[in-house]
């Protein structure tokens, strides 16, 4: 029961989706349905799990006046505050759609807007002609980043631009369509790996 | 300058971020917490209000469940409750391997189709779309016949079995150095995407917030 | 006078007669007498759907274009020959001749015709037709023999490696970078941060990622070092906890393992993000290992924990992704090397025969795909190309 | 430490500060990096150029929020540029979620010109069916608008009277993300015989081009590039030509850090070897 039981139920639910991707029929459109809810139904007690797992971090770090305790404070109180918020009034309520609009989506923003820094520090450190592949690299990013803006073609005559086209239409469809073969095979076969209970890690030995 | 209280809030929390660049700094760490907690609480509602009342307790307090009507319906709905429920085993020393059961529902159903999709949407449909008539009638063919050679090599360097010797390896080598030209590309290509969002969170702070440019 | 072929062209000329007059008087703004007669080719069940739909397919009409063309056409419905054509549809002039009639009782009997939007132009009866559902999608066909094939070949090598046959895996590259970044770490007495990725727990990127956090754990029961284990997904967390506890008692060490190293911080790409950032900077692991599903806060993550100064070894097998992990990582497993290293270090000969499998299937990918350039490309023919057609819809 | 050990080991915040003024200047100097006019963009420029006063042009607009980063300043370049030549616009949108938005900057732009509603421009709004809204355009606009975005009818609409259909206006000009532009070349173009010209993203730009080799469209204005360059052609540099700038300086930067910390590295590593 230990062991084999989760064995079948991920055995069972799995053979019956990869039949239902062949079969159109409406009742196994139903089943199909029927897992996409049963998963958000555990994905709540889950959330509820990881909910607790966070309040409980903060906690203890405050209650142990751990480093920068006082931050906690913080994570707990928007979140308590924001979690009201949303049950008390609804997820459609102003204020709500206020705290997200103008808290969360800047600050979601902006992380992201970090980025343009950091694939620049990022080209500076890497791109070094240290060997033969790491000079291919350097070159292709080289030639599409100035194949793509206005100056590269003014600097290069238009030639930039024609090669980063070709680099990017040719050898890296050809990378991209290598990977995906590779990631390809791998997930079926990790998956039936999952499905015959090879894969279990979450199982321990016991 | 901007008069609109949540403009000037998001305008200090974008200084606050930016302030990272520096150094790690007590207004990073204050935003960093600030928006967990409300992404966490955000989400918590969510979910809540959408997986828990909408597709749980409304048709559960109704008595009927549309995908599924009758009894076999409410059953059918309570038994991932159910289930969600046993995930909490798992504070007990003695019954926490009953929380593999849901945990293996989770992997069954997660995984469910994925055979079937990653074959035909990694293997056939690109080998499909790499299965090219190659007849050197136009400069298009000598790009297709490097698409295929690429791909071939770049399969040969993801060939486990044999070690990367002789001609096999050579071919390894090609593969190694047409995955490089392709992730130098991807990386080239990407940095206009990104500067474009820098420049958005620059015009949102000089435009919308101080006004100084119009 | 309509039972019979015969009678067919007498009926014709009859129409001409009487409507041509008729059109004629009628005239005026109306251009119903240039419009090209519509003719129903054919009507049938849908294919490969669920049911409750009926496909209607029509000649395309080739308009002239000096008269006003019509806004649509108008789909007529009747239960039986004689009982009244209504409209049931509407169908945009456009460059389609087909059209799904969904909502349909399955297994009634329908006869259908087809009629310009406005005027009384309408096209022969066709049926009867019923709608069901199907059991079979014809148009995945291709993926279903690959599925097949695929998972044949797994359960033969599988069988062959519990017999004890012997499988030959070269050593991966980075893999051994694994656990001198442990050793290190030890050595330091610092922390280990493992990261596993966005994706969801089933993800196969993420169960790749758990196998290898089961080895890193082990050594690091062994070594007493404090792995930590921020989670972007609740179920992952749950996961993961499982993962670590098991291997810790594995190790003989239940009693290291703590529960509160692995944590669920949030369920928003940048929060979480930032929050890793900020672990990174305070908590200074001397390892950091990015395995599973990665977007773009992969480059954010690696250029924080270079700046930590830590070693990076990441894995991903989302593609557009991986260069940037490939520049700011001492170590990257690119694509399927993840799900590889997972098998490898497990050391587990069923693991090992799934990545022979794939192998396996590289090669026929690499041998089909020559066969079918060359087929292709001097013999003209596009046999092997229409074999892998798939048709989803 | 020489100058090239400090280099190699570059402080990354010099990086991010070298970064962030290149972001920063061409926003506050104006500076305008010089742009090359591709064909066909100039196509479409000259086709306007040369339209008599008083012209009508159509202008359906099809996007939403989300690509009007890149159709923005490409619809406010066109109509800046019809405008000064004192063309009649009608604009209108088959795409349902951007009509408020192409509203409004219409409305927007026709207010930095000085342009009246109704005397040098109209907006009709959104009707679904693209196809057979474009078909009976094509007998008479009032058929499927008889009235305007605002419920006017068009007839009392001064620069609507003479104009009933496609024969009467001189371009068709649709800035469009969507598949809708394949609509304008085959039920417009193809059966009325309009020239057409379109405005698409960057990524659509590619797929469109097989339009331009057949003759079908007269000229594309593909992504901010292309609406850069619209904005050099009309000498009106906005935010597209702002947008480039900044793009061109980042790049270029970006590029002048790694050239300079492959020099530093063979510097070292060839002392290095002579130290040997």
């Amino acid at each position: 029961m230990k062991r084999e039981l989760p064995i079948a139920i991920t055995f069972i639910c799995a053979f019956i989706l990869t039949l239902q991707y062949f079969i159109p029929h409406r009742s196994f459109e139903i089943m199909y349905e029927i897992s996409n809810i049963w998963i958000q139904i555990i994905g709540v007690f889950a959330m509820i799990l990881g909910i607790i797992s966070l309040i409980m971090l903060h906690w203890e770090k405050i209650k142990h006046k751990k480093e920068n305790w006082g931050f906690s404070i913080v994570t707990l109180a928007s979140l308590v505050g924001m979690s009201l918020v949303g049950l008390i009034a609804s997820e459609n309520s102003p204020v709500f759609e206020w705290l997200y609009n103008f808290i969360l989506a800047p600050i979601s923003a902006t992380m992201f807007a970090l980025l343009a820094f950091f694939i620049a520090s990022a080209a500076y450190r890497a791109f070094r002609a240290r060997t033969v592949v790491a000079t291919i690299l350097l070159l292709a990013a080289v030639i599409v980043m100035l194949g793509r803006v206005p100056i590269g073609s003014l600097i290069s005559f238009g030639i930039f631009p024609k090669m980063a086209e070709i680099l990017v239409n040719y050898p890296n469809v050809a990378a991209k369509r290598a990977i995906f073969m590779g990631v390809g095979l791998g997930a079926a076969a990790t998956a039936l790996k999952v499905m015959l209970g090879i894969e279990r890690s979450y199982m321990g030995s016991d | 300058m901007s008069t609109d209280p949540g403009i000037w809030l998001a305008a200090i929390l974008t200084l606050c971020i930016f302030s990272f660049l520096y150094k790690d700094n007590p207004f990073y760490k204050f935003v960093e917490h600030l928006s967990v907690g409300v992404s966490a609480g955000y989400w918590l509602v969510i979910i809540i209000r959408q997986s828990l009342k909408q597709t749980f307790l409304d048709p559960l307090i109704q008595g009927q469940w549309q995908l599924v009507p009758g009894k076999l319906g409410i059953f059918l709905l309570i038994f991932p409750a159910f289930m969600g429920i046993l995930l909490f085993t798992r504070f007990s020393n003695k019954w926490a391997y009953i929380a593999r059961y849901p945990i293996a529902m989770l992997w069954g159903i997660g995984v469910g189709a994925s055979i079937p999709l990653s074959l035909q949407n990694y293997i056939i449909r690109q080998l499909q779309a790499t299965m090219v008539p190659i007849t050197f009638n136009s400069w298009e063919d000598v790009g297709s016949l490097f698409i295929a050679i690429g791909v071939i090599t770049g399969l040969v360097y993801f060939y486990f079995s044999k070690e990367h010797k002789g001609a096999f390896g050579g071919a390894a080598k090609v593969g190694i150095w047409i995955l490089m030209i392709g992730f130098g590309s991807t990386f080239g290509f990407t940095v206009m995407a990104r500067v474009s969002l820098l420049i958005g969170r620059v015009i949102f702070l000089m435009k919308d917030w101080l006004g100084i440019i119009s | 006078m309509l039972d019979g072929i015969k009678n067919l062209p007498i009926v014709f000329l009859l129409s001409i007669i009487i409507i041509f007059p008729i059109q004629a008087i009628a005239g005026e703004g109306q251009t119903k007498s240039k419009l090209p007669n519509l003719t129903i080719e054919k009507v049938m069940d849908t294919p490969n759907d669920h049911g409750r739909s009926i496909t209607i397919i029509w000649k395309k009409p080739s308009f002239d274009s000096s008269f006003a063309i019509p806004t649509g056409y108008k789909i007529l419905r009747a239960d039986s020959l004689r009982s009244n054509f209504d409209s049931v549809e509407f169908v945009p002039i456009g460059k389609s001749k087909s059209f799904d009639i969904q909502n349909i009782e399955d297994g009634k009997t329908y006869y259908y015709r087809i009629g310009y939007a406005n005027t009384e132009i309408i096209s022969n009866i066709a049926g009867p037709v019923q709608a069901k559902g199907n059991w079979f999608h014809t148009g995945k066909t291709t993926t279903f023999v690959v599925t097949i094939l695929f998972c044949a070949l797994t359960l033969g090598i599988l069988i062959f490696a519990r017999r004890g046959g012997e499988l030959y895996i070269r050593p991966i590259s980075g893999i051994n970078a694994i656990d001198d970044a442990i050793g290190r770490a030890t050595e330091m007495g610092k922390p280990i941060l493992f990261v596993p990725g966005l994706g969801a727990a089933s993800d196969v990127a993420t169960i790749a990622a758990f196998t290898i956090l089961e080895h890193i754990a082990k050594i690091t029961a062994e070594y007493k070092t404090r792995i930590i284990v921020p989670c972007y997904a609740p179920e992952t967390m749950i996961v993961a906890q499982e993962v670590v506890r098991a291997s810790y008692l594995d190790a003989g060490r239940p009693d290291l393992y703590n529960d509160k190293e692995i944590f669920f911080i949030t369920q928003e790409q940048f929060p979480y993000t930032a929050a890793v950032n900020g672990i990174m900077l305070r908590d200074r692991p001397a390892a950091n290992f990015f395995l599973g599903k990665f977007y773009a806060e992969s480059l954010m993550l690696a250029e924080t924990g270079f700046e930590a100064g830590a070693i990076q070894i990441a894995g991903t097998d989302e593609a557009i992704q991986i260069p940037f992990f490939v520049a700011a990582c001492d170590y990257t497993l690119m694509g399927e090397e993840l799900y590889a290293a997972s098998a490898y270090l497990s050391k587990d000969p069923m693991k090992l025969a799934t990545l022979k499998a794939e192998d396996w299937g590289k090669a026929g990918v690499i041998i089909f795909l020559i066969i079918g350039v060359v087929v292709a490309s001097v013999f003209g023919s596009d046999f092997f190309i229409r074999l892998l057609d798939v048709n989803v819809m | 430490m020489g100058i090239f050990e400090k280099i190699i080991k570059l402080d990354r915040r010099i990086i991010f500060l070298v970064i962030f003024l290149s972001v920063i200047f061409p926003l506050i100097f104006k500076v305008n990096i010089p742009i090359n006019i591709t064909p066909e963009v100039r196509n479409v420029y000259n086709l306007i150029e040369n339209l008599p006063e008083g012209s009508v042009i159509v202008v359906p607009c099809e996007y939403a929020p989300d690509t009007m980063a890149e159709l923005e300043p490409m619809l406010y370049a066109v109509l800046r540029h019809c405008w000064e030549k004192n063309l009649r616009v009608v604009a209108c949108g088959f795409y349902v979620t951007g009509v408020t938005l192409i509203e409004q900057e219409i409305k927007y732009m026709a207010k930095q010109m000085n342009k009246k509603y109704g005397k040098d421009y109209i907006f009709l709004g959104y009707r679904p069916y693209p196809a057979a809204v474009i078909n009976s355009m094509g007998e008479d606009f009032r058929q499927s608008f008889p009235t305007d975005y605002y419920g006017t009818p068009l007839d009392s609409l001064p620069m609507m009277r003479g104009v009933k259909n496609f024969n009467d206006t001189k371009l068709v000009l649709t800035i469009n993300a969507t598949s809708g532009v394949d609509y304008w070349v085959l039920f417009g173009h193809e059966r009325y015989g309009f020239p057409l010209a379109i405005g698409v993203t960057a990524v659509m730009a590619a797929d469109y081009y097989h339009y331009l080799n057949s003759g079908q469209i007269v000229g594309i204005i593909g992504g901010l590039k292309g609406a850069a360059e619209y904005e050099s052609l009309v000498h009106h540099k906005g935010l597209a030509t702002m947008g480039m700038s900044i793009q061109s300086f980042v790049h270029l930067v970006i590029v002048l850090f790694i050239i300079i910390g492959n020099i530093a590295y063979f510097v070292i590593r060839k002392r290095k070897g002579i130290n040997r």
